[in-house]
């Protein structure tokens, strides 16, 4: 069985680790590390019979999500600090939001880098109390400065000094270059407020995020957990008002993709019409399920592709080529 | 400008030697310290103060030979960009 | 008991990169990253526009971790002057995370002894 | 992944992959007397792989992945695939462990009492580990020792011991029965040998120790020694420890604990003879 799909299969339905062998047990917790799925895996199968060495390997991973999880939530807590005297929403994304606002099937989450949304005028404010409160740039390279200043949705990363942490700053959720531009207003407008006094997302909208995510704005790399990440949030918040909030954003596309992907990989539950396979649906399976019993990425000209795609969505085709000679000519080549 | 601690149920506190190592619940991070930051840490655990009352706590409590309120601004400085202590802006 | 201003009351423990004694004589520091290759080096380890006065050519190699390790401890960097050399282990001690080498760096300031 | 190896080291399972037959059949001969996983089931993944097809026959090349990464790792030459193979499961378990608190040091226990030497560098933890083997010590390790952190207890990782340049023949004369794998000239630091444990320390690999002494030896100065406080033993310890911060509150209280518990010294010695006697008088 693919190992990607056994994963799968695992993550839907845990009882199915029942009369696994040493070698799928292997294959596995490989791929769920590789897929960054170690504490999902661990807190979907805890508690359930199995063999000793797999129970404790569920006990590890569940104790450095746990960790995870706290560092997450205290670098949330310290760029809130930084940022109580600036008159914006601060709105968490991704990971650290959904460690916020405790969404439980998403427990165990690998959480990354803190990611924030701020209103587009309020950015050098954030930018300058970052700065004051101890994180510096990232880099300091002059084309990659000015290439995210102009074009990306974010400022280029900053990291603290002391506590090693990278905050990504966000004024929309795609960069401006892309086609499709979300309403970044409309996002900020309809967050949720947490005890704190930062931000969250709606619930369609954070939905939407995901989506843009894993198809819109990326390269599919990582995509099982990125689509457990929506398989979860369906299942938490349900297609109310989906389908329209997702085409206001112009993100309709992606977010029907994304369920039919979830419901295939993952069986999520949905309603008639979000269901169905399209032509390119089989190619994105593929890609997101691209693993060997190792956990290594698989399919290497599938992936190719989907590096090119994924520059393709965010620039115009002039721009592109004058980015990739750029970055060429730099000694950057696609991994 | 008033500064409060860290809820002290999120504290380990362990007295070494010379040295007091404090690890923050809330943060994971453990920090090893110096007087007067274990004190300062208790006294700002009873409620909020700003730099000359807790100054004055001090020096009422211990036998200040340095009652700076520069230096004493310094160590809440410190305790700030740790995350043990948050300014505020009223109690 | 107030100490100095400019003494520090508070060390926060951070992550060691501490690595196994092997792995970290293996890994390798490029100066620069190979995103900037044609820059110069100055004295004080900034990367500056090609041919800035008094600064020094990137060597657009990479330098062994054993090699790092004798230059931080006042050794020369084979096949640099010691000038260049001293530029060149001040971009290395500038290298933040996100860029190449930056964890190879980091695994040598582990403490020994 | 053609070739494949399974084996337990204390109490971790390793898998281990390769493109080649070389490295694992290294691994085969000398870790012939190690079980194998528990369960089957591997805590870690290795695999040692070459970047492009050709390379597995071009001017072979060893790539070392595994499920924990760190960037920059240059790749070795085929001859040198064992090493390869070692430094991957190293790695593996700097950057991955869990289940205890790692610290990186050499130890040895008489009597249940663990003797715990950290932070040498070069020319000393593995050869004083090896040679206190060879006087009748148990050898729990010469690079990891794995404290758990609900007892306090130290547990064994008994790998390969790693001999580095003269180290290599100090040893083969104190331990003239032990098995060694090749010779291997010419890697990053100089010649490596690799020291099969003794027949004792691979039988009693899974039995913890009390740690009794934590030292923190200074090779080449003449000899002294010095009480350590636990302040400074803790500080020196989370950065020979590379899973201190993850292990979050556990970590705290099992290194608060062995501080507290178990004294420190810092020796410095000037040989090998030296060093032997002053341990030995110290524990």
């Amino acid at each position: 069985m693919n190992p990607a799909l056994l994963l799968a299969r695992v993550l839907r339905a845990p009882s199915s680790i029942e009369g696994l062998t040493a070698p799928d047990w292997n294959a596995l917790w490989a791929v769920a590390r590789g897929e960054q799925l170690a504490g999902t895996l661990a807190h979907r199968i805890a508690g359930l019979p199995m063999p000793q060495a797999a129970r404790r390997l569920v006990e590890d991973s569940i104790a450095s999500a746990e960790q995870g999880r706290t560092a997450a939530l205290w670098e949330a807590e310290m760029a809130r600090r930084a940022l109580a005297g600036i008159d914006a929403p601060v709105v968490l994304l991704k990971g650290t939001a959904y460690a916020a606002a405790g969404l439980s099937p998403l427990t165990g989450r690998v959480i990354g880098d803190l990611d924030i949304l701020v209103p587009r005028d309020a950015i050098e404010d954030v930018e300058a109390a970052l700065l004051a409160a101890g994180w510096e740039w990232v880099k300091p390279d002059p084309y990659d400065d000015a290439y995210y200043r102009r074009w990306m949705h974010e400022l280029p990363p900053l990291i603290h000094r002391d506590r090693d942490k990278m905050v990504d700053v966000h004024h929309t959720i795609l960069p401006l270059t892309a086609r499709i531009r979300p309403d970044a207003a409309a996002l900020l407008a309809d967050s949720v407020a947490l005890e704190n006094g930062l931000r969250i997302l709606s619930r369609q909208d954070m939905l939407c995020h995901a989506a843009a995510h894993l198809f819109a704005d990326g390269d599919l790399a990582g995509g099982m957990r990125n689509l457990w990440d929506i398989h979860c949030l369906l299942g938490e918040f349900g297609f109310d008002g989906l389908a329209e909030r997702a085409a206001h954003h112009g993100l309709g596309t992606a977010m029907r993709r994304a369920v039919r992907q979830a419901v295939r990989l993952y069986g999520t539950e949905a309603p008639p019409a979000w269901q169905g396979w399209d032509m390119l649906d089989p190619l994105f399976h593929r890609r997101l399920t691209a693993r060997d019993v190792w956990g290594r990425s698989t399919r290497k000209a599938v992936q190719l592709g989907f590096y090119l795609r994924s520059h393709a969505l965010r620039m115009p085709p002039a721009m592109l080529a004058r980015h990739l000679w750029t970055k060429w000519r730099k000694g950057h080549r696609p991994a | 400008m008033f500064y409060r601690a860290a809820d002290p149920a999120t504290l380990r506190i362990v007295p070494l030697d010379a040295l007091t190592l404090v690890y923050h619940r809330a943060s994971g991070i453990t920090h090893i310290v110096d007087a007067p930051v274990p004190e300062i840490l208790d006294i700002l655990g009873e409620g909020p103060r700003d730099v000359a009352g807790l100054l004055a706590v001090l020096s009422d409590r211990f036998d200040l030979a340095d009652p700076d309120s520069a230096a004493l601004a310094v160590r809440l400085d410190e305790l700030v960009a740790a995350g043990l202590v948050e300014r505020t802006c009223a109690i | 008991m107030l100490g100095a201003a400019s003494a520090a009351a508070i060390v926060s423990i951070r992550p060691a990169l501490a690595q196994t004694n092997a792995s970290v004589m293996q890994c390798e520091i490029p100066v620069t990253d190979p995103g900037r290759a044609g820059s110069y080096i100055a004295p004080d380890g900034r990367v500056v526009p090609a041919r800035t006065p008094g600064a020094f050519p990137a060597p657009g190699r990479n330098f062994k971790a054993q090699d790092v390790k004798r230059a931080l401890g006042g050794g020369t960097l084979p096949g640099t002057d010691p000038q260049a050399s001293r530029a060149y282990t001040n971009y290395i001690r500038r290298l933040q995370r996100g860029t190449s080498g930056f964890t190879c760096f980091a695994s040598l300031q582990m403490p020994r002894g | 992944m053609r070739h494949l190896k399974l084996l337990r080291i204390g109490p971790l399972g390793f898998r281990i992959g390769s493109h080649w037959r070389g490295p694992i059949a290294a691994l085969d001969d000398l870790y012939r007397d190690y079980p194998a996983p528990l369960d089957g089931i591997a805590d870690f993944n290795v695999h040692l792989f070459a970047a492009r097809p050709w390379r597995r026959v071009l001017r072979p090349s060893v790539h070392i992945a595994g499920d924990f990464v760190i960037p920059d790792a240059a790749p070795l030459p085929l001859a040198q695939g064992l090493l390869a193979a070692e430094m991957g499961m190293n790695l593996q378990v700097a950057l991955g462990l869990r289940r205890y608190l790692l610290l990186h040091a050499a130890m040895v226990e008489r009597g249940g009492r663990a003797v715990l030497m950290t932070g040498i560098s070069g020319a000393g933890k593995s050869t004083l580990a090896a040679l206190l083997m060879a006087r009748g010590w148990r050898l729990m390790g010469d690079e990891f020792a794995l404290i758990d952190c609900a007892t306090g207890l130290a547990y064994a990782f008994p790998r390969l011991v790693s001999l580095k340049n003269e180290a290599i023949d100090v040893v083969a004369q104190a331990l003239p029965q032990a098995r060694f794998g090749p010779l291997l000239e010419g890697t990053p630091k100089g010649a490596i040998r690799h020291l099969v444990p003794d027949a004792r320390a691979i039988a009693a690999m899974e039995q913890p120790a009390e740690p009794s002494l934590i030292l923190f030896p200074r090779f080449g100065f003449e000899p002294a020694e010095r009480p350590v406080l636990p302040s400074e033993a803790f500080v020196r310890l989370t950065q020979a420890s590379t899973n201190y911060v993850t292990l979050a509150e556990r970590g705290f209280e099992a290194l608060t604990r062995l501080v507290q518990a178990v004294p420190s010294r810092a020796i410095d010695y000037p040989d090998a003879a030296t060093a032997l006697a002053m341990v030995e008088a110290l524990a």
